[in-house]
């Protein structure tokens, strides 16, 4: 197993609020080989969009960030600012959610594309213009030339999110995090821009995160996946192992609690009881105690640990596991 | 108008619905001449894309935006030719649920007075019985009244929040409700808590609901029926089981492979290059999805499909069905 | 039977979650002040003061003293009575004119977000009139041919209130009523008149007071300059501006004759700039509107 | 576009004759008889008589306004019966002295106030910005008056640097004309930068905050740029808009500082009027202000649309 190319060590952020400080990210640990797809799954607020601005150091100012950030053999946290700014946009790319808000209004896209390509390469006007239009042909963009000179406002909602992966691919990234990508789009949008993440991945051996909400978005395009809950990473896997063998309670109750479209109508979904945890009053225990059927004493004393399972690189976090082979208490 | 199989009177009847606005100095198409019918106790999902008019239908109905032409039939009485009071007297029988529900409750009053605010209107004037009622339904959809009716809306999580307007919905006994959108901005978990309540509520209210929402599978689990929309326009409506195997129009054919499945067994299809929706200001002439359908002839753009009978229950507005 | 939630934790709901508002100690001094000039100008009828218009020629410009506190003026007359009497005709216009525009405009404002439409384009159409003229320019030619008397400068600076108040009750009311808890009102069956009063103007109100406060600030330093100019309020009365109008002259003899009144109409119209724009910070969410 | 402007200036029109209107009905406000304050001491009725005949004003309201309003829109808005000068003579006479003053105090609050707005926005909430943000409130509360007296004593009683009053057409001595404006045109600045400070500060924060800008980061650019392209071009459009209501205000203010500094400009004209009641002279100048006003308020409108990209293409 060659090094990693991105090794998420102890990383913990915590934020100022009116209510009390707020460990959005708790301790986590996580890795990703070069040219791998890793799916971060988990519903809002569990920390999985402050984990990916912990990555790129795009944290708000009053954040405080602990722990390490290993990219390329480099720990981003103690970059000075001026090579880690030479780094972002070059080897490590985002796309984020909102395409409507993603692209500055008042500056044409062309000058959004060739700024990024002229920051880091060097290339004069004529030839970053030739590779912008080539990276929005790449992209699907119907009439590159002409696009340049538009503005992000002449755009429809998927078109301006392909404008942003262009972007974000213009220098050959090794790392793109995609967080939410597709989750304002409609679904047969959302079809094409996955379909084109995938793609360009393939092409250019790129290794890249998917931050998403909807396990059906990771169940089809990831190597391996992370459910995060409460801050913590609670379950990693390869994507088989994950949704056929989960040893997490949360895992399994989350996917029994999406209506499929093999169900039959008006069948009771198995919800999950209770309200989502409040980051800003952190249980002594499991923080998935209170809702999980699972539970015993000892999961309102202590926080379980990340520990294996069988099967290489499957991890969770529970004194209870489920579908466990041994059927042994961890 | 097309028939539909002997059925019981539909509780809604709408025929026809036009409605447009205008946008600066272009007008909207919003919904070209939609007609469906619901019958009474029956959930009819509506569904479609972002722009495809279906929460302007929604609200049309409810003649919270006027129609420029058609008419809506709820039972037997015609609300598009109602006004003022008849109207208000009206909508004591149908509610609406909305999809953001921290901005459905007015955030300066308490929890009591916004689920009793129905009853006020409504003219009931024994407090006692508003009262009675409010903790009625408070607690039927799952809250403490005695801990909830003092609070203010900002103290309550988005699912909680959702629960308290399925209550103000309720006060007063209505037979309709359109939802419009009510899971679409809560949680994977907390949305399988309120799916569950709707159904639940449901049942013991005898209600008859028109369930609006983007996420197919979200609709096959609440619905006994299914309409399909696409800028404006119906292209397809059957019975859920019916619509999910066997999908008679291209779009909805193109939006069930679509959806991401929660499972890495199944392989997510090559998305065909469907290009991108059209802009309801400027719909393409006869059938409105022929730009992105691979089945599209001459025909489909010099005549405008008719929703005509493909299968039994099943109705699809294209000039080629699958079925 | 659906996995119910019966009831939320006891402890949760217990400690109510909302905003603190965090008013800060520059919010309480300036508070403070403006209590204490709004007292000392209701009750300066009753104060232990001279009267303000008694002139005495022969202790013209008198330095502090036991007698006169503050000393006299050009004209020998009290300076610390006509300081506080000036603050009774500076406060009562700043306080009523803005009343005026709060009236008037916050319920112009309220209708043409709500109805919308012809009436709307009429009302903004016709306030678009009135901000044609600069505020000082009009209220100097109304004065000119209404004459200079305390309640025509009220009037006058209450109707160039309006077209502002319009506006924020404006703006505050179109991002309300696309909220959906209105539409909720309207699919209930509330009348026009209810959802108005019980449903927009509670949270309107709020945003609207806090612009009163500002509006004072400002009318107040409207009827400075008027009277500065001579052209406010009719001699002998004292107001502020006056007394600064008059003190310019002796600038080189007596400063404080201009520096005393100049202080005490900066500290209150910086006081109630505070308290205002504090208050409008606290229902405007977006960061950095102080 | 071109039909936007068509549109917006057809829209001008009502409103300039509204603000005709009211600048009429102001006049007719007047307690008395106009005649009678015209005559003053040879009031006898015989020649007041005669003189409500020549003036048309035994005529009814609509009547007078209507001939008042045709005069008008042929330029001749009345001759002062105390000067004998027309308006239109008075008024550009007066123009450049106002014109020169209200420039030199835009051009000074802007380059205090956008540079200040800048940094206080890439550090908001540092020292500096809250020490920027304080002064410029506590500006905001001091009178252009209270400013004026302040200079003056400063400047011109202790420190005998400039003059306190006096005035030098440009032409004739360029030095001299300046030193006469410094006084009066830091007055108006002082009043002016804090308003545009906290517009253009407040917008640039929220820019500051939007997803494009994290992106702007993340893209690895230079921090310089995204605060000065990224941040401060949509931010600068909000300026724009501001800059026209704050000629209304700077309107009011050289009115003031014309009046103290003893500056021969159209607001000391106009408090000149007001004294020797030379009504003719008052409603002219009113209306011609009133009217440079909602220009000038058009051309920034149009200024926005130009800049903004999102209008331009009518995208409105």
């Amino acid at each position: 197993m060659t090094a990693p190319l991105l090794a998420i060590e102890d990383v913990a952020v915590e934020l100022p609020t009116p209510r009390g400080n707020l460990r959005a990210v708790d301790h986590v640990d996580l890795s990703l080989q070069a040219g791998r797809t890793l799916g971060i799954v988990g519903e809002s607020g569990c920390g999985k969009t402050m984990l990916s601005r912990a990555v790129l150091q795009l944290l708000p100012k009053k954040a405080k960030l602990t722990g390490r950030v290993m990219f390329d053999g480099e720990d981003l946290v103690r970059l000075e600012p001026e090579s880690l700014r030479r780094l972002r946009g070059r080897d490590l790319a985002v796309v984020f959610q909102d395409p409507m808000t993603s692209l500055n209004p008042v500056l044409t896209i062309g000058t959004q594309l060739m700024e990024t390509i002229q920051e880091h390469l060097e290339l004069d006007a004529p030839a970053a213009k030739a590779r912008s239009i080539e990276l929005l042909a790449a992209v699907g963009i119907p009439a590159p030339e002409q696009r340049l000179a538009q503005y992000p406002h002449q755009c429809s909602g998927g078109m301006r999110q392909r404008i942003a992966i262009a972007i974000a691919l213009s220098c050959e990234p090794k790392l793109l995090i995609a967080d939410e990508p597709t989750t304002a789009l409609d679904v047969t949008i959302q079809a094409q821009i996955l379909d084109l993440l995938a793609r360009e991945q393939r092409r250019r051996h790129m290794a890249m995160i998917i931050i998403t909400h909807d396990l059906g978005v990771v169940a089809g395009r990831a190597d391996e996946v992370a459910v995060m809950y409460a801050g913590r990473v609670v379950e990693r896997a390869p994507t088989q192992a994950l949704f056929k063998r989960m040893h997490m309670p949360y895992t399994e109750a989350l996917l029994a609690a999406i209506p499929k479209l093999d169900t039959a109508p008006h069948t009771p979904l198995p919800a999950i009881s209770g309200r989502p945890p409040d980051p800003t009053r952190p249980l002594k225990g499991c923080s998935f105690a209170p809702r999980c059927s699972y539970a015993g004493g000892r999961c309102q004393e202590a926080k379980p640990v990340l520990t294996s399972a069988e099967v290489s690189g499957h991890l969770y976090a529970c004194f209870h596991p489920i579908r466990m082979t041994e059927g042994i208490e961890a | 108008m097309m028939q539909l199989a002997a059925r019981p009177a539909p509780l809604l009847n709408v025929d026809n619905l036009v409605v447009e606005y205008g946008l600066g100095n272009k007008i909207v198409h919003a919904v070209s001449g939609v007609s469906l019918q619901v019958a009474r106790g029956e959930t009819l999902g509506l569904v479609g894309e972002s722009g495809c008019g279906k929460s302007t239908l929604g609200r049309a109905v409810l003649q919270l935006r006027r129609a420029k032409s058609g008419r809506v039939m709820f039972d037997g009485e015609d609300l598009t030719a109602m006004e003022g009071e008849a109207l208000r007297r009206m909508r004591r029988r149908v509610q609406l649920i909305f999809q953001d529900p921290i901005a459905s409750l007015n955030p300066r009053r308490r929890i009591g007075d916004i689920v009793a605010e129905p009853l006020i209107i409504a003219g009931i004037k024994d407090a006692a019985e508003r009262k009675r009622r409010v903790h009625e339904v408070l607690s039927a959809v799952g809250l403490d009244p005695d801990l909830v009716a003092t609070r203010l809306p900002h103290e309550f999580s988005g699912g909680q929040c959702q629960r308290i307007c399925i209550a103000r919905s309720l006060v007063l006994n209505p037979e309709f409700i359109v939802c419009d959108e009510p899971v679409s901005a809560l949680d994977v978990s907390i949305r399988a808590q309120i799916l569950n309540l709707l159904e639940e509520m449901k049942a013991r209210f005898g209600l008859t609901l028109l369930f609006i929402a983007h996420d197919l599978a979200v609709v096959k689990a609440v619905s006994d029926r299914v309409a399909v929309m696409y800028l404006g326009r119906l292209c397809e409506v059957a019975p859920s089981e019916q619509l999910f195997a066997r999908p008679a129009h291209p779009y909805t054919a193109l939006l069930l492979q679509a959806i991401p499945v929660p499972d890495p067994d199944v392989r997510p299809a090559e998305s065909v290059a469907a290009g991108e929706p059209p802009s309801p200001i400027a719909p393409p002439s006869g059938c409105r999805f022929r730009t992105r359908c691979p089945r599209a002839d001459q025909r489909c753009s010099a005549e405008i499909p008719e929703l005509r009978q493909v299968a039994p229950g099943q109705f699809a507005a294209c000039h080629h069905p699958l079925a | 039977m659906a996995t119910l939630e019966l009831s939320i934790q006891d402890e949760e709901v217990a400690a109510p979650v909302g905003r603190k508002p965090k008013l800060g100690l520059l919010f309480w001094i300036a508070s403070a002040w403006v209590a204490i000039i709004l007292s000392l100008a209701i009750l300066a009828p009753v104060l232990p003061l001279q009267n303000p218009t008694d002139m005495d020629m022969l202790e013209r410009r008198a330095a502090f003293s036991g007698e006169h506190w503050l000393g006299t003026d050009g004209l020998g007359r009290d300076e610390l009575a006509r300081l506080i009497f000036g603050a009774r005709v500076s406060l009562t216009v700043g306080l009523i004119a803005p009343m005026i525009g709060l009236v008037i405009g916050g319920a112009l404002g309220l209708l043409a977000g709500y109805f919308r439409g012809r009436f709307e384009t009429l009302v903004v159409g016709s306030m678009d009139v009135l901000l044609a003229f600069p505020p000082l320019i009009f209220a100097l030619a109304v004065v000119a041919y209404l004459g200079q008397s305390v309640p025509n400068l009220t009037i006058v600076l209450g109707v160039l209130g309006i077209p502002a108040f319009m506006r924020v009750a404006r703006a505050a009311t179109l991002t309300l009523a696309r909220r959906e808890f209105v539409i909720a009102a309207e699919a209930l069956g509330a009348s026009h008149a209810r959802i108005l009063l019980r449903e927009l103007l509670p949270n309107v109100i709020l945003p609207l007071l806090a612009f009163f406060l500002l509006g004072v600030a400002v009318t107040i330093v409207v009827e400075g300059a008027l009277s500065f100019l001579g052209l406010g309020v009719p001699p002998p009365m004292p107001s502020w501006g006056s007394m600064i109008g008059e003190g310019r002259d002796s600038l080189d003899v007596a400063p404080r004759l201009a520096f005393l009144p100049a202080a005490a109409l900066f500290a209150t119209v910086l006081a109630f700039n505070l308290v205002g724009d504090t208050l409008r910070a606290l229902t405007d969410p977006r960061q950095g509107a102080l | 576009m071109l039909n936007f402007v068509a549109r917006r200036l057809l829209a001008m029109l009502p409103v300039l004759l509204a603000v005709s209107l009211l600048t009429f009905l102001i006049a007719s406000l007047l307690p008395g008889d106009l005649a009678l304050v015209i005559l003053g001491d040879q009031a006898t009725p015989e020649n007041v008589a005669a003189l409500r005949r020549d003036m048309g004003l035994d005529q009814p309201l609509w009547w007078r306004y209507l001939s008042w309003l045709g005069h008008v829109v042929q330029g001749d808005l009345g001759r002062s019966f105390r000067t004998g000068q027309t308006v239109l003579q008075a008024v550009a006479e007066r123009i450049p002295v106002s014109l020169q003053l209200m420039l030199m105090a835009e051009f000074i609050g802007l380059l205090i106030g956008v540079p200040v707005a800048i940094a206080c926005a890439a550090r908001a909430g540092g020292a500096f910005d809250r020490f920027m943000t304080g002064s410029a409130f506590a500006m905001l509360s001091m009178p252009s008056f209270l400013t004026a007296i302040l200079l003056i004593y400063l400047f011109a009683v202790e420190l005998r640097w400039l003059p306190a009053t006096g005035y030098v057409p440009f032409t004739e001595a360029p030095l001299a004309n300046l030193r006469f404006f410094v006084l009066p045109a830091l007055t108006l600045a002082l009043a002016e930068w804090p308003g545009i400070m906290r517009v253009l500060r407040s917008d640039m924060i929220a820019t500051l905050q939007e997803d494009y800008i994290a992106l702007a980061k993340a893209k690895g650019l230079k921090p310089s740029r995204i605060l000065l392209v990224h941040a401060l071009k949509p931010s600068s459009l909000t300026l724009v808009t501001v800059t026209g209501i704050n000629i209304g205000r700077l309107l009011g203010g050289t009115l003031i500082v014309e009046t103290i500094f003893a500056l021969p400009g159209i607001g000391r004209l106009l408090v000149g009027a007001i004294y020797t009641r030379d009504l003719v002279i008052l409603q002219g100048v009113v209306l011609l202000v009133a009217c440079g006003f909602v220009i000038v308020n058009f051309i920034v409108d149009m200024l926005y649309a130009v800049l903004d990209p999102r209008i331009r293409h009518g995208h409105a």
